[in-house]
């Protein structure tokens, strides 16, 4: 496979192409065997490749494949190379898998969709440049999978474009994550200026070099612009809530296997610039700490299921720059995992709850339908893997994967001895607790009465994703003693400056279960605690939260609208009336001049006559 | 005077020779057109004896006429363009119902007139090609009798261009009185002293001079005369009348090295660059179509002042080929004028050629070969010609006359493109017809055609091809 | 072989007009005979001179006295810079022909007439190797430009071309300008007086005139390709011009006309004035950055979708002036790329835009979807609305096309010569995102409360369209994803190009820019300093980066 | 008597110019018009006289018979004109021949 390993990105882009050219005249089946199969053979590929790898592990050695020579210019030559290591192959894996089954329940979810195969050739793509992303030996080639990516993120965030909504959201998707891409891309110049090559191991290497200067740092804030734009962190975190706008396979598909991971996967690869600067690496603890924090308040006010695991999302990736910055590598990569795991899964069930609610968002109005008996019923499957993967994202724990990964990364942060990030690492792990399960017991709690029947066909292609995930979203956790060395090979690891306490060891899985309990009480339909919750929901910063800190109007208000206004002055381009107004004097002379045409032969000859008196005048003087 | 002199006068005697005849033709044969063809059949002769006579040169033919090269340079470009008139004319007078007679008799005269100022070489034949040429002008303008607007033009011309040639002959009596000679040679080789009556008299000849070539501030008859004369004649005064002036001239002014004397070319440099802005912004947004002519002829005259301005050897070249150019656009540009014309109504304005191109192709397409000349863009001669003088200006270190010609140039093309984008417009049908022209009634005549598809193709060629008449400029130096 | 090519176009375009006034189809079909002729003979001429072609060498093409008495001959050559201009109006003209064919109803023979004309004045440009005939060609072709704009224009038509022709002549007198003083200077100081290019580029040796009088008629060169190109404050009868075109006329414009500025930047004034132009770099990398910034809130704030275009022109021309500017080779690959990748995406837009706006009747945004009864147009016509994305995410930058492998390479070599212009630029990629996305939205995703969705007789792309569609999207892939070909064509060329450092050693002359800053010409580009000369392009912006360099 | 020297003369031929000349500005009659016009000719031909006798040539009245001789021409015709305009325009006064103009 060491050759043939550029496979895994090249089948779903080759599925792309298909389908792209072929899609309209394909029947629905084609498209569904083209479009999934696509992944399914790039998952084998990758599974075989996985294996080969492993089986050559204690050499060390990446894989390499140089395809082609992208482009040569004096002092600096570019080639489209894949690199095969432990990090992207556990990271092309985790993505490929994943994808997999997000296309196969996909082609449950979108079945009868009039665009059936462009949703297909989309995907495809989106999955492709992500594998492409992850498999780049060279900077450039991942920077166009990282574009690529951004651009699948727009089209399916607006697939649904005939609703004017979902094509705003695309756009801003687009256009956010394009801000930190021009970050990122600042900082590829200066690479390749400073290195002279864009190839990571060999950039990697002579950054080592200038570990003096201010350049590891400058770079590092640079890639850490785009991490943050991709990443949806703070302060580029704007678009993800809004990009719920997409089918729901396409949120499954951005949150849990690409697009937002990507900023996580761009830190740990170019970890060689961040180690070199410490500034840098306490900048993305910090951001990963604030957005945890922010995310985990705003997903508490959510009404919108899908808004609140947007919000978790965000949340959980702050964990994950939080445990690069910290310097707990291996774990953030290790939480991504598992994120991606019960992330998919929480996005799918939720989705099978929403199609099965007739496309009804509102968590409460759920709520009165499941009561009221208006609508279908949720299937038992979607209330067992949403109760997995919240159980996951709350990392409750020793039994779900999520609290192994989560812990490592919050005593990562203790013992890296970052105290106040420590700090709201717990608090968001207790919110994370909260929110989940208020948005659980909400929607579920007491309606278990209902006849859970499944309303539809192909029954199998959404049960077989969700319960495979459920299977991983649990066990995941047990294979850490595995992938945490594993990830070593690549990652570095940071030696542990401060002890740990029980306290503090304890704390993280504490917290998440006082969460839950306060969950029940506010949210149950047995509450008590109806009077805090009355409050909290009436608060006069609850629709503050509900708008995710108010982000949008700021930005909205410094760079939108200026923007907007910038245009509307220069729209009929100011640059112009220069010229215009050359023309209009031109023309003004010509009227001026004109009235001296009187046509009356006295003046045309008085005229002469002053001609001739200047003239003399001049001849005999000068 | 001996045969090789009368050999070397041969062009000139030809014409005067026409002239009798077309007179007696006019007298005593019933047929309308027997002028017409004397005074056609007579240029060509004259045009032909250029290359008989060719070998005589160079000779003095009396202290009077100086027979040489550049003369006969001139003189060839005043015959082909007084050919190119009388070929116009004919079929135009025919529409208005104008006696062709006398009108001939008059363009063989003026052209005599045009040939001897080319070629004088003193006072006296100046004086005589100038007043030759002139009083046959003020027939020639108002010979249309009925049209009231040639009256006009007739009288003003008639007034004015004699006070300029009051003061033309005045000035020659002041430089007479200053140096004692009449001879221009001798008094541009020997300069004029220190006399201050002299210098007033130089003034005084530029200011007959000015006139003639309708430059700022002696153009004010020029869109007048220009839209009150027929078309033909219209470009027979933009054409030859100014170009027999402007190569006796170039000759003697340059000969005088009038461009190293200080005051009297910064007088020359002002009057050009007056004329350039003056000139093209008054026909900028010009809608009347002779008129606007009229004064980007002006311009024109502006931009060749600017070579005796410059001086030298390149003065020569740039100016037998500008004029050349000049000559073959502007009587081109008349003609067509005249061609679209029904009887006496000639489409004046701008609207009544909207959408030419549709009516009659061939004729857009001379229209626009002529303007973009005039325009001096590449593919026509104007473009040559234009780019001689800016070189003659850069090699001068003139750098800013030529940055104001070349602004004017800017002017200039945004008047003429607005003229071809009139004609190259779609054709609206309740803006179209604002007058029923020539085209379209399908009366363009064979002979106003052949002679536009001729000079056309003479732009063109001279555009693409230089050195055709470089090398006979050339010999003139 | 050379001349043959441009011969080729021109009878082609005289036969075009004679067949045209027989059936219109024989003139379509004539001009693409023309063109097929063209592109036999480039790629027999490139064959036959690969190996020169490789080493930046020159093909010795035909020589000819023309006018004699001023030392003007006809003399074409070309190098691979050329070769690649010309390879770009052979393919750019096909299109045009294709875009034209049901548009263009009326006097189509005169029209296709015009367009080879066109054609073969920009090839005469590309393959001038004598100042008069490369100016010559220079002003021929915009005769048959104005008259395709002013014929079969839009509403606007005759504003329109006379503001285009009055732009490109009055720039061009200036350059003739220079070009005689370069005559006459050159004239005297030799005693030789030639308008050869190449005659007069190996006696820059012995300089001919002084640094003073060098810097200014190396403004007159560049304002004429400045206003060609169009850079920053001359941009503004680009949009109207393209606007008011017919769709081959934009095609042609934004494809090809455009780039005669970048190519005579890049093979005039650099090689004849590169103390001057190292001097002048900052005012023309700042004059870049301004154009990429405009141009994109300009197009931004467009309504009409071809004005949207052709702004977005502006601010492609503005990566083009910066990596000429940059004055290193890798900026000036990114410059020829951008260029290259720009003909096609624009052209291709152009191209889309004219069927599109053939189809719903209207240019205007906002109103397109009315042809569909107000659905949006990518449910009526899917095919066209895909090629429409994806030029206009090529216009965009996105990797995967040539026009990133462009603006990577520009901005990355202007990164070396002064990052704050880099920095600067990389914002228009931003703002790039943000009209070509509007664009996409508004005229393809965008409808108004369909009245009836039945009965819409809106056709999508034709076999023919989406053929030729399928071709450029392929080339502009292509030049995204293997652009080597095309860089090894023109690379050497380039790299020889850029001036020399030695002649353009700081401070040597007092600057004529306030602050007296240059930026320093460098040929391999991690040698270069990050920092201008000292008293340089700080002086003139500020101080631009505080880390020290690597190196 | 003594003779009159030549810069007198000159005088008088300027004076006379210049009153034919104000004759042209002033008078709107065509007829005064071509009247004052004969008196500017008229000057030259003194000058050149006066020119002529300066230098002890004959050239300067050899001059003043062509100057004789157009003058007559321009009047032949001038007179024509006259008659014309009168019959076209109803008047003589040359401001009416203002119709072309701008």
């Amino acid at each position: 496979m060491e050759n043939l390993f550029f496979l895994i990105p090249a089948l779903p882009i080759l599925g792309f192409i298909a389908l792209a050219l072929f899609g309209r005249r394909m029947s629905a089946g084609a498209i569904r065997t083209m479009g999934v199969g696509s992944i399914g053979f790039s998952l084998l590929c990758a599974l075989a490749s996985a294996g080969q790898f492993l089986n050559a592990f204690q050499a060390g050695r990446p894989w390499v494949q140089t395809l082609w020579q992208w482009f040569a210019v004096p002092g600096l030559a570019v080639s489209v190379s894949l690199k095969l290591d432990s990090l992207s192959l556990i990271m092309a894996l985790v993505v490929v898998f994943v994808s997999f089954l997000i296309h196969v329940y996909s082609a449950w979810y979108m079945d009868g969709d009039e665009e059936y195969g462009r949703f297909f050739a989309w995907m495809n793509l989106f999955t492709g440049a992500m594998l492409t992303l992850v498999l780049a030996g060279d900077i450039l080639l991942l920077y166009l999978g990282w574009e690529g990516v951004g651009l699948c993120s727009y089209l399916l965030i607006g697939f649904w474009y005939k609703e004017p909504a979902n094509a705003r959201a695309a756009i801003k998707a687009f256009i956010v994550t394009r801000v930190g891409d021009t970050a990122f891309l600042i900082g590829l110049f200066l690479i390749a200026l400073k290195t002279g090559t864009l190839d990571i191991a060999q950039a990697s290497t002579s950054i080592g070099a200038m570990k003096a200067s201010g350049l590891p740092t400058l770079i590092a804030m640079l890639l850490l612009g785009g991490a943050v734009g991709k990443s949806a962190q703070l302060p580029l975190q704007t678009w993800l809530p809004d990009a719920m706008a997409g089918p729901t396979p396409v949120s499954a598909l951005i949150h849990a296997a690409t697009m937002v991971t990507a900023g996580v996967y761009l830190i740990a690869r170019m970890n060689a610039f961040f180690v070199l600067s410490p500034v840098a690496m306490e900048a993305v603890a910090a951001i990963g700490a604030l957005t945890l924090f922010l995310a985990a308040v705003s997903a508490l006010f959510q009404t919108d299921i899908k808004r609140m695991l947007a919000y978790s999302t965000m949340s959980q990736i702050g964990y994950m720059f939080l445990g690069l910055g910290v310097g707990a590598w291996s774990a953030s990569l290790f939480h991504f995992m598992t994120h991606a795991f019960f992330k998919a899964l929480l996005f799918m069930s939720a989705g099978v709850i929403i199609k099965a609610m007739h496309e009804e968002h509102d968590i409460f109005k759920i709520r009165k339908k499941l009561l009221s008996g208006t609508a279908f019923p949720v299937p038992p499957i979607a209330f067992w893997s949403f109760l997995t993967g919240g159980a996951a994202l709350a990392a409750l724990p020793f039994i779900t994967s999520g609290a192994y990964s989560k812990d490592m990364i919050i005593s990562g942060a203790w013992t890296s001895g970052h105290v106040w990030v420590w700090a709201l690492a717990l608090a968001g792990s207790f919110l994370t607790g909260l929110y989940t399960f208020r948005v659980f017991f909400t929607v579920f709690a007491g309606t278990g009465q209902s006849v859970y029947s499944f309303g539809g066909k192909r029954n199998l292609l959404v049960l077989i994703p969700l319960a495979v995930l459920s299977v991983f979203s649990v066990v995941a956790g047990y294979i850490k003693s595995n992938i945490i060395p594993f990830l070593g090979m690549v990652l570095p690891a940071v030696a542990p400056v401060k002890g740990e306490p029980f306290i503090v060891y304890i704390a993280p899985m504490l917290l998440p279960l006082i969460g839950i309990a306060l969950a029940w009480l506010l949210y149950s339909p047995r509450a008590k605690a109806t009077a805090l919750k009355a409050w909290a929901e009436a608060a006069p910063l609850s629709g503050f939260f509900l708008r995710g800190w108010d982000f949008d109007r700021l930005y909205d208000f410094l760079i939108i609208r200026p923007y907007k206004f910038a245009g509307r002055l220069i729209q009929t381009d100011p640059v112009d009336l220069i010229y215009s107004l050359i023309a209009v004097i031109s023309g003004l002379f010509h009227f001026v001049l004109g009235t001296s045409q009187t046509g009356k032969i006295r003046l045309y000859a008085a005229l002469i006559g002053i001609g001739t008196a200047i003239i003399i005048t001049w001849a005999v003087l000068f | 005077m001996g045969a090789r002199e009368l050999i070397a006068l041969l062009p000139i005697i030809l014409i005067s020779v026409s002239a009798v005849l077309a007179m007696l033709a006019t007298a005593f044969i019933k047929s309308e057109s027997a002028p017409a063809y004397v005074s056609a059949i007579g240029f060509v002769i004259a045009f032909i004896s250029l290359f008989v006579a060719y070998p005589e040169l160079p000779r003095a033919v009396t202290p009077l006429l100086i027979m040489d090269y550049f003369s006969y340079f001139y003189i060839g470009l005043i015959i082909l363009a007084g050919l190119a008139v009388s070929l116009l004319a004919y079929p135009d007078f025919k529409k208005r119902g104008v006696r062709q007679g006398e009108f001939h008799v008059l363009l063989l005269l003026s052209v005599a007139g045009s040939a001897t100022l080319a070629a004088s070489a003193h006072f006296a034949s100046f004086l005589l090609g100038l007043e030759i040429l002139s009083v046959s002008l003020y027939a020639m303008i108002a010979y249309d009798r009925p049209d009231i607007k040639g009256l006009e033009a007739g009288t003003k011309y008639l007034v004015l261009a004699s006070v300029s040639a009051a003061f033309l002959f005045f000035g020659m009596a002041m430089v007479y009185a200053g140096v004692g000679t009449m001879d221009l040679a001798g008094i541009a080789v020997n300069g004029i002293g220190g006399s201050i009556s002299a210098l007033a008299g130089i003034a005084m000849i530029l200011v007959g001079i000015g006139f003639k070539l309708a430059l700022v501030p002696f153009h004010m008859w020029t869109p007048d005369v220009y839209e009150g004369a027929p078309s033909p004649v219209t470009a027979f005064v933009a054409s030859a009348s100014k170009g027999a002036v402007f190569a006796l001239v170039l000759r003697y002014f340059t000969q005088a090295g009038i461009h190293d004397t200080g005051a009297l070319a910064y007088v020359l440099l002002a009057v050009s660059i007056a004329s350039m802005f003056i000139g093209n912004l008054l026909a900028l947004l010009q809608e009347n179509l002779k008129r606007l002519l009229a004064y980007s002829s002006i311009a024109h005259l502006g931009y060749l002042l600017l070579l005796i301005a410059a001086g030298g050897r390149g003065a020569f070249i740039a100016g037998g080929y500008y004029l050349a150019a000049y000559f073959a656009a502007i009587i081109g540009a008349f003609g067509i004028i005249s061609a679209l014309s029904t009887g006496r109504k000639e489409p004046r304005m701008l609207d009544d050629i909207r959408g030419l191109a549709w009516e009659s192709p061939w004729l857009a397409g001379f229209l626009s070969a002529m303007l973009l000349s005039l325009a001096g863009i590449p593919l026509t001669a104007g473009f040559i010609a234009k780019f001689y003088i800016i070189s003659l200006g850069i090699s001068k270190a003139m750098w800013w006359p030529v940055i104001m010609l070349i602004i004017n140039s800017v002017i200039g093309l945004a008047y003429y493109l607005r003229v071809i984008a009139a004609v190259y417009e779609r054709p609206q049908k309740e803006l179209f017809n604002a007058m029923q022209t020539g085209a379209e009634a399908g009366k363009i005549s064979l002979i106003s055609g052949g002679v536009l598809a001729v000079l056309s193709v003479i732009t063109v060629i001279l555009g693409i091809y230089p050195p055709l008449l470089l090398k006979i400029i050339e010999r003139t130096l | 072989m050379l001349a043959l090519l441009i011969a080729a176009l021109l009878a082609g375009g005289l036969l075009a007009w004679m067949a045209g006034r027989v059936k219109p189809l024989y003139a379509r079909l004539v001009s693409l005979a023309s063109l097929a002729a063209a592109a036999a003979l480039w790629a027999v001429t490139f064959a036959l001179n690969i190996s020169s072609l490789g080493k930046g060498q020159f093909i010795s093409g035909f020589k000819a006295a023309w006018i004699p008495q001023i030392g003007v001959n006809i003399h074409f050559a070309a190098d691979g810079l050329s070769m690649a201009f010309v390879a770009l109006t052979i393919v750019l003209g096909v299109v045009a022909v294709f875009s034209s064919w049901s548009e263009i109803e009326e006097r189509t023979g005169f029209f296709h007439f015009n367009l080879m004309w066109v054609l073969a004045g920009v090839a005469g440009v590309f393959l001038s190797f004598d100042m008069f005939l490369f100016y010559f060609f220079w002003e021929m072709m915009l005769i048959p430009m104005y008259f395709l704009i002013a014929v079969w224009g839009h509403e606007k038509k005759t504003y329109a071309s006379i503001k285009f022709f009055i732009f490109t002549q009055a720039s061009g007198l200036l350059m003739l300008m220079s070009i005689l003083a370069l005559f006459y200077f050159h004239g005297r100081a030799t005693g030789n007086f030639t308008f050869d290019y190449f005659t007069l580029l190996a006696d820059k040796a012995k300089p001919y005139f002084g640094a003073g009088t060098a810097f200014i008629v190396m403004l007159g060169f560049f304002t004429a390709f400045a206003v060609k190109l169009p850079a920053f404050p001359f941009h503004s009868w680009l949009p109207d011009a393209h606007t008011e075109a017919p769709t081959a006329g934009s095609i042609v414009l934004a494809g090809l006309l455009l780039k005669t500025g970048g190519y005579g930047l890049i093979r005039f004034v650099l090689p004849f004035f590169p103390d001057a132009s190292a001097r002048f770099a900052p005012v023309a990398l700042a004059l870049g950055v301004a154009g990429v910034l405009y141009g994109a809130v300009l197009a931004f704030a467009q309504q009409d979708l071809k004005r949207l275009i052709a702004d977005t022109s502006i601010s492609h021309m503005g990566f083009v002036l910066i990596g000429i500017y940059a004055l290193n080779p890798v900026a000036l690959n990114g410059a020829f790329i951008e260029m290259i990748a720009h003909g096609i995406s624009t052209g291709m837009l152009f191209f889309i835009a004219g069927t599109l706006a053939g189809r719903v009747g209207t240019r205007d945004m906002s109103r397109m979807s009315k042809a569909a009864n107000g659905l949006p147009l990518w449910s009526v016509m899917p095919r066209l609305g895909s090629v429409g994305i994806i030029f206009a995410l090529a216009s965009m930058g996105l990797p995967g096309t040539g026009n990133f492998v462009g603006e990577f390479l520009a901005l990355l070599g202007a990164f070396a010569s002064s990052p704050v212009i880099a920095i600067t630029g990389s914002l228009g990629l931003i703002a790039a995102t943000a009209y070509s996305l509007r664009m996409i939205r508004k005229a393809f995703f965008e409808g108004s409360k369909p009245t009836e969705p039945a009965g819409v007789r809106i056709t999508d792309f034709n076999a023919r369209e989406a053929a030729v569609s399928a071709v450029m999207i392929l080339a502009i892939v292509w030049l995204g994803v293997y652009p080597q070909p095309v860089i090894n064509t023109a690379g050497p060329v380039l790299a020889r190009l850029i001036p020399t450092s030695a002649s353009a050693a700081p401070g040597r002359q007092a600057g004529y820019i306030p602050g007296g800053g240059a930026v320093q010409p460098c040929h391999n580009f991690t040698k270069c300093s990050l920092k201008t000369t000292p008293s340089g392009f700080a002086a003139v912006f500020g101080k631009g980066t505080k880390w020290a360099p690597g190196n | 008597m003594a003779p009159v020297s030549i810069d007198n003369g000159l005088m008088v031929a300027w004076a006379l110019f210049v009153l034919g000349f104000i004759g042209v500005l002033v008078r709107r009659d065509l007829v005064f018009v071509l009247m004052s016009i004969e008196v500017m000719l008229n000057a030259a031909g003194l000058a050149f006289i006066l020119a002529g006798a300066k230098w002890g040539k004959p050239d300067g009245q050899v001059m003043f018979i062509f100057i004789l001789a157009t003058a007559a021409a321009e009047v032949a015709l001038g007179l024509g004109l006259v008659l014309r305009f009168h019959h076209k325009f109803k008047t003589l006064d040359t401001d009416a021949a203002s119709k072309m103009r701008g």
